[in-house]
């Protein structure tokens, strides 16, 4: 059975990825089409324009969250209760990855990874020089961070696009702010929440983690931060777990290298993100068996382990064996065991709008030094509050 | 990415124009627009005028000046970047040579990175407008060129004073060729700053292009996208109106 | 006020040579014309010496300047263009005071100057039009106000008046010579009007096939044309031609007439029996009682006065003859050929004998 | 002090030299970028990461320009950039003859038969170029999926025509405007029609403002993807496709020297297009048509 | 061949109106020139029977059609036009055969008629090259050669000779009538050269202010010049005049002379005491022993004959003699005016007695 999947993963070690589901899919007996298009919008322009055009593929890659809602209020996707069921999905993933790709208690796509979105890559070489140890929460961070500044080293590698700005803001809000005021301050969207000393807490670290990072971050792409970390120049990079990828082409080993961290003050509290895959509504009934089986394959435990190494996430499923990952997905599925510790991310939680939203106001007050706190707090409440 | 059939009420307009973003992104796109315009017209028709001096070379040289306009920004925005970065670019150079006072920062600078922009896009849009201004030079009658030489003009006079208003036709084109980039500008402000630092350099279409389709806030999209267009309108019109008045003027026989 | 001379002037478009080592003194002051047949070389000629067209060899200089090599600007012209080569975008009055600009010269002293210009031009209620909104003629006035408000030391005009009517370029050429009193400039005038060439010139050249053919005054190339050609070119309505030789008396022999040449003022002997060609101007063929006899073949009339053509030992040969003459094609005449009018050319050669 | 003779003599004035001295100093400027991506493009890795982007590479390596052209993974296929190639040259080649002779005659048009509502037409085709096309992208698909020219050539064609038009328009009735009117009275009265006017005496005369049109459009078609990927269809993807693919990643990890390589490997057309462009921007080439 | 009519045709530039309610009927076969000073409106006029510029008002027929609406290449007409309006890209092979390939022709038709004309332009050397790389006579042929080669009911030819030199313009002068003959097609002809003027038209039609003054054959408008603008803008050298009232006895007097007016043939009696004008053409002049005296004030030579100038009453009168009349400023002359060759014109209106 053909089955033609639009995705984004272009890059040397994506790629390597994606060809593990090609080949567990032919090895299925079915034929892989494989559309790379570079960019989430990019792909998702296409892949949507096509279903609209009645031309849809086989399945489209989407990221763990609400980018796919429309389809299904358009009711555009078909569901995947039966390999759901089959592969019993409630008891064997982590319930956000669960929830996210569930509406109206039917399942709209296949969570295929998940990648975690707060880690700590620290260089172990700058750590050595500096002789820090690796903290292993916000109050052993700083003096850390200090002593590599005193070296004259970079303390924290950064990329200053918005995307990471929040991503950095959102470290700090579920590592010092803890899940539940995370999961409160995305999912409920309380203005109150805003204004308590909790958040104002978390805004100053975010404030002040800010005079940690050098001049050249603000158009840094996130790869040329992680370069700073390989070459020894910077002692720490926050980052999704992604980042292992260009540690792994500088030909780096996670754990001897660099290594890596979650830091919470309040037990792990791992931020979940990922990708799914939806399946959009076929003309042909064999169409549709194809997506029942790529759904399948894609998510048995084989499968998912090779898959998880290449690309550097961890399976969406935590009933495999995953001693061949690395230490740092070890450490993350690890943590996974407890449910407390299973966050999902602001993408599964809010819709973009309000993302986008708050993510101005993060990008603002952090390039903005004269924005005070009190200014801070008062753009979020509007951002979170907007009318839809 | 899909519309929505939700009514967009009035509020959407006042959250727009109460959007910090939004604000930022006008201001940027009036700064933007007429120095990138004054500057690419003005560089373009100087090159055009030089590259018409039946010199050595025209065409190497003209490629030259053109070639920027052939890629698209997602590299050379990325080259720009290295350039004016501090750290990699122009000002690490200056300073590993010893210059350690030098600065050359202001892609970092919120109130300066608009600046870097028209540069690049100068730089970009410079050999387009050279290539429409020369492709109206060289239709411009010998003979007019003979009586202003002998009417004693230094040939920049000739070219100032006899030529440019010869050529309004082109002109217009390409300002407003210009105009419609400007208002369209988003690959260069991605691929160079992506609004950043912060949102200092974040411009409308960008405004429209994020919310349409990455926030799915069509809403505000809508909102942005007719509020530029109605601007749009309002120069458009009057300027119409106005040419058609001229035209009536008759033209060059 | 300089004089304008040419040193074996060469020029060539691409392979085509329009003029041949050209050697030519303009003296300062004189108003001199040029008259060619269309295509010889006359623009090419100004523009050479406005400095708009490279010489491919030979020096050109103006009040004893070598200025072959210098911009036009620097060699103190003015000029009108046959092609009028109006900018199109300035007005009337911008176009013919733009020079004078240029030159800096002061806004009160400019406008006095176009508001005479165009006085004279005959339009003043057009001042503020756009060469595109005015006629023909119209356009070519500007042309001229645009030479006119300079005051250069060299005037190079190229058929100023072609398409002016004749009242007004009657009217205009008395201006011109007024402007050449006034200014005392060199003037350097082409013209097809040969009643301009005759009355405005000091001196005439006549070219053709990239060669000067006579030089001289108007009456010189009226009445004593160097060859067959300047002869047939110049004069209208045109020289008629009699073929024949010279007889051993010396006198003009065709068939059964003989034209006695005593009277005639030889530039080169003749040898009996050399053949030869007669040209007669039409004004001077006189009827009389006794002559050759001749039968109207048609009669022209030209307002002023008509044409009756006739043959003489089978050349056509036109006779003018006041327009109320009462005379019929068929009708006999008899006429007179008068020796000192008549002009004397070697048929093989042409040259004026 | 030689006394001038015959042509004046090419040698090199103060002007001159300042006329060059700015060509060259511009040239500079503007091939800095250029320089970047070049240096990178020949660099490593590990050297890129090293960050001294200025700098000349310590060795000279093709590698990158090999994957860009032939061996970069774009998802699944590694073939780099050559993918899409003849896609491209097939969409371009059409598109650009269409567009631009749609536009010319559209020009020729409005500015010499003057139709009735001619300006408001111009003001409205001018107007929607300001409009971002991304915008048009939904609706576009919506109608073509009704008429059934999604995914094949010629529905990619009529698009770049149709966002062709409003440029193409403004720079042909601009320019005919320029062009003296008399003209077309004279081939109005030699019985000439609306075709025959056009394509043997406004034509011929349009030939500089071709090339411009040229320049537009080879650059916007070949460069653009977006339109490429919406309506072109699986199998005529030009190569931007693959060059945004190789350049163009989020979470990714990125090879900067092949991103350069592959950028200057696909604009290579445009630029020849460019360079060859010159001859037809001919001098006066209404030089002798009209007196006055 | 096919006749034109135009019923009050009106036509105005925005505001400034060029033809006002003009009527004018052109027979079949005719040669009909027009007349008038620069700026007139004849182009206008011409273009408008081409329909190339609409007319404000009236209606205009040709061959009996009425085409005010039509396209012009419905009109069956060829033009010249006075900025010649050549293809600047196509050669001068291509600007004359263009028409005649739209018509369809046949190749070798085509090359013949093409051959044919270049060579009466004397331009057959030329056929391969660009307008711009010609003379502006040369030019000028092309436009006239782009209408000769075309059969068309009506030719409209605006100034088509005026810048070639004399010889040329009399050879297509004469070419042009052959055509006229051969085709028998309307011509409507438009110059500023007396001697085209009256040698090829059946009428002149002289226009100014937006209105015709007179209609009518050559010998009409030249010699009964129908007011005093006409009298004055027909006729080069140009009409004298010397302003007076009638006599009791019915001649014309003017201080202390008199001019007896009985041979002159009135278009309406004047009343004695009138104020009047009197015209007189130079070549009507005569010398005589017993007659008006004067002094000669100035002498223009003019290759054919000469003019001198005197005075009558205040008034500078011009008279033509031979060009080898010894004469010189300050002679003493005495003059004869022939009554019957005298123009009288009402010195208020300015129309013809
Ligand atoms: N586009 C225009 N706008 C306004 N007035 C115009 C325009 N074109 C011509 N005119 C005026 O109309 C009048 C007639 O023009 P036209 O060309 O018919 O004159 P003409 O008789 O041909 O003169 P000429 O003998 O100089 O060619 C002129 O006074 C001219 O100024
Ligand atoms: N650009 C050119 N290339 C080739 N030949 C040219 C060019 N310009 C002019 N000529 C030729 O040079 C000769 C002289 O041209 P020029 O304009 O001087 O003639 P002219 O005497 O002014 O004629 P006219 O009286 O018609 O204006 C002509 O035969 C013409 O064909
Ligand atoms: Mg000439
Ligand atoms: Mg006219």
């Amino acid at each position: 059975q053909r089955a033609e999947v639009i995705h984004w993963w272009t890059s040397g070690g994506e790629s390597a990825a994606v060809a593990v589901f090609a080949q567990a899919y032919t090895k299925a007996g079915g034929t892989w089409v494989d559309t790379a298009i570079a960019g989430g919008p990019n792909a998702r322009t296409a892949a949507i324009n096509r279903t609209v055009g009645g031309d849809p593929p086989t399945a489209m890659q989407f990221n763990t969250g609400q980018q796919f809602d429309e389809l299904v209020e358009a009711d555009m996707l078909a569901n995947v209760d039966s390999v759901a069921a089959a592969q019993n999905w409630d008891k064997v993933m982590p319930a956000p990855i669960v929830n996210a790709v569930k509406r109206h208690g039917h399942y709209y796509a296949a969570p295929v990874d998940i990648h975690g979105q707060n880690w700590f890559f620290f260089s172990n070489t700058v750590l050595d020089k500096v002789g820090a140890k690796q903290p292993s929460n916000w109050e052993e961070l700083f003096p850390v961070l200090d002593k590599i500044k005193a070296a004259g080293l970079i303390p924290l590698a950064f990329s200053g696009q918005k995307i990471w700005e929040r991503g950095l803001f959102n470290t700090v809000l579920v590592g010092q702010g803890g899940a539940a005021m995370f999961e409160d301050f995305w999912g409920k969207r309380d203005p109150a929440l805003a204004k308590s000393s909790a958040f104002r807490k978390v805004a100053e670290t975010f404030r002040r983690l800010h005079s940690y990072i050098d001049a050249g971050a603000s158009n840094r792409n996130w790869n040329d931060a992680t370069a700073l970390v390989i070459q020894g120049k910077a002692g720490m990079q926050v980052m999704g777990d992604w980042a292992k990828g260009e540690f792994t082409a500088a030909g780096q080993i996670a754990g001897k290298d660099y290594g890596c961290n979650v830091l919470s003050d309040h037990g792990p509290a791992y931020l979940l993100g990922g990708d799914v895959f939806a399946f959009p509504k076929q003309k042909s009934a064999e169409a549709s068996a194809a997506q029942i089986k790529l759904a399948t394959v894609l998510l048995e435990p084989a499968t998912q382990i090779a898959f998880s190494i290449k690309k550097g996430s961890i399976l969406s499923r935590l009933d495999v064996d995953a001693s061949t990952l690395d230490v740092c997905a070890r450490k993350a599925i690890g943590w996974l065991g407890d449910t407390h510790a299973q966050v999902p991310a602001n993408e599964l939680l809010a819709p973009p709008a309000v993302t986008g939203a708050v993510e101005d106001v993060v990008s603002q007050f952090r390039n903005q030094p004269d924005m005070t706190v009190d200014a801070f707090v008062d753009q979020v409440v509007k951002a979170v509050s907007q009318p839809l | 990415m899909l519309p929505s059939s939700v009514f967009v009420g009035l509020r959407q307009y006042l959250s727009l124009f109460s959007n910090e973003r939004w604000q930022v992104s006008v201001a940027n796109l009036a700064l933007f627009g007429g120095l990138f315009i004054a500057l690419a017209l003005i560089l373009g028709f100087a090159l055009a005028v030089l590259i018409d001096q039946r010199i050595r070379g025209e065409d190497l040289l003209r490629s030259v000046f053109l070639y920027p306009f052939s890629m698209s920004f997602v590299v050379t925005g990325l080259a720009w970047r290295w350039i004016l970065d501090p750290t990699l670019g122009v000002q690490k150079l200056l300073q590993d040579i010893g210059l350690t006072g030098a600065k050359f920062d202001w892609l970092v600078q919120p109130d300066r990175v608009i600046y870097c922009l028209v540069f690049a896009a100068v730089w970009h849009a410079a050999g387009l407008v050279m290539a429409i201004l020369l492709a109206g030079l060289r239709g411009v009658d010998p003979d007019i060129l003979k009586a202003a030489r002998v009417d004693g003009l230094p040939a920049w006079r000739v070219y100032l004073q006899v030529i440019a208003p010869m050529l309004g036709g082109s002109f217009a084109t390409a300002t407003i060729l210009l105009a419609t980039s400007v208002v369209r500008l988003y690959d260069l402000s991605v691929a160079m700053t992506n609004g950043g630092p912060g949102i200092a350099s974040e411009v409308p279409a960008k405004f429209v292009m994020d919310h349409l389709f990455e926030r799915g806030n069509i809403g505000l999209a809508t909102a942005a996208a007719t509020t530029m267009l109605a601007t749009i309108a309002a120069v458009l019109v009057p300027l119409f109106l106005w040419r058609q008045h001229r035209a009536r003027g008759g033209r060059h026989a | 006020m300089s004089n304008v001379s040419l040193r074996d002037v060469e020029i060539r478009y691409g392979a085509s040579q329009v003029l041949d080592r050209l050697d030519l003194d303009i003296g300062a002051g004189e108003f001199f014309v040029l008259l060619g047949p269309s295509g010889c070389g006359k623009s090419t000629l100004l523009n050479a010496i406005a400095g708009l067209t490279e010489v491919a060899s030979g020096t050109i200089s103006i009040g004893g300047r070598n200025v072959t090599w210098e911009e036009p600007k620097d060699r103190g012209i003015a000029m009108v263009f046959q092609s009028y080569a109006l900018y199109p975008t300035m007005s009337v009055r911008g176009n013919m005071s733009f020079g004078l600009r240029v030159a800096g010269m002061a806004k009160a002293e400019i406008a006095a100057r176009v508001e005479k210009a165009a006085g004279l031009l005959r339009m003043t209620e057009l001042l503020d039009r756009k060469p595109s909104q005015l006629s023909g003629g119209q356009r070519q006035r500007v042309a001229i106000g645009r030479a006119l408000v300079r005051d250069a030391g060299v005037f190079l005009f190229d058929e100023p008046l072609s398409s002016l009517d004749a009242q007004l370029r009657a009217e205009l050429r008395v201006e011109i010579k007024h402007l050449h009193h006034r200014l005392g400039a060199t003037m350097i005038y082409v013209t097809h009007d040969q009643i301009e060439a005759l009355t405005l010139a000091d001196r005439i050249a006549v070219m053709r096939d990239r060669k000067i053919q006579q030089l001289g005054t108007p009456q010189d190339v009226y009445q004593r044309p160097a060859n067959r050609f300047v002869a047939t070119f110049v004069g209208s309505p045109a020289m008629s031609f009699v073929k024949g030789r010279i007889g051993e008396d010396g006198s003009f022999v065709a068939g059964d007439i003989r034209v006695d040449l005593s009277a005639y003022a030889f530039a080169t002997r003749p040898v009996p029996g050399q053949p030869v060609e007669l040209g007669i101007r039409p004004e001077h063929v006189a009827r009389a009682e006794t002559g050759l006899a001749g039968v109207i073949e048609m009669v022209e009339p030209m307002g002023a006065d008509l044409l009756a053509w006739t043959r003489l030992a089978e050349a056509p040969v036109s006779i003018r003859l006041a327009a109320e003459t009462r005379i019929a094609v068929g009708d006999r005449v008899r006429i007179e050929l008068p020796g000192r009018h008549l002009s004397l050319f070697d048929l093989a050669s042409g040259a004026r004998l | 002090m030689i006394t001038p003779y015959g042509r004046r003599p090419r040698r090199l004035t103060p002007q001159r030299i300042g006329l060059y001295a700015f060509l060259l100093i511009t040239a500079a400027f503007f091939l800095t970028p250029l320089y970047v991506m070049v240096v990178t493009s020949l660099k490593t890795m590990p050297e890129i990461r090293a960050g001294n982007l200025l700098g000349l590479p310590a060795s000279l390596n093709f590698e990158a320009w090999g994957n860009a052209r032939s061996r970069a993974c774009t998802g699944l296929s590694c073939n780099g950039i050559q993918l899409g190639f003849w896609n491209s040259v097939r969409i371009l080649i059409p598109s650009l003859v269409v567009s631009i002779g749609v536009g010319a005659v559209t020009g020729y048009t409005l500015s010499f038969w003057r139709p009735r509502g001619g300006t408001l037409l111009f003001g409205l085709l001018i107007a929607i170029a300001f409009v971002p096309y991304q915008v048009f992208i939904y609706p576009l698909v919506r109608i073509y999926s009704q008429v059934g020219l999604n995914n094949s050539l010629a529905g990619i064609v009529l698009v770049h025509t149709m966002f062709g038009l409003p440029t193409m328009t403004l720079l042909f009735r601009n320019h005919f405007a320029a062009l003296p009117i008399e003209l077309s009275k004279a081939a109005r009265v030699d019985g000439a029609g609306f075709w025959r006017s056009f394509g043997e005496i406004m034509l011929p005369m349009a030939v500089p403002i071709i090339v411009v049109a040229m320049i537009l459009q080879v650059t916007g078609i070949w460069n653009d993807f977006i339109l490429g990927l919406v309506f072109a269809g699986r199998e005529n993807l030009p190569m931007t496709v693959q060059l945004n693919n190789i350049v163009n990643t989020t979470t990714g990890e990125r090879t900067y020297d092949v991103d350069m390589a592959a950028t200057l490997l696909t604009a290579l057309v445009p630029l020849a297009v460019y360079f060859i462009s010159g001859r037809w921007f001919v001098r006066g080439i209404a030089a002798g048509a009209v007196k006055g």
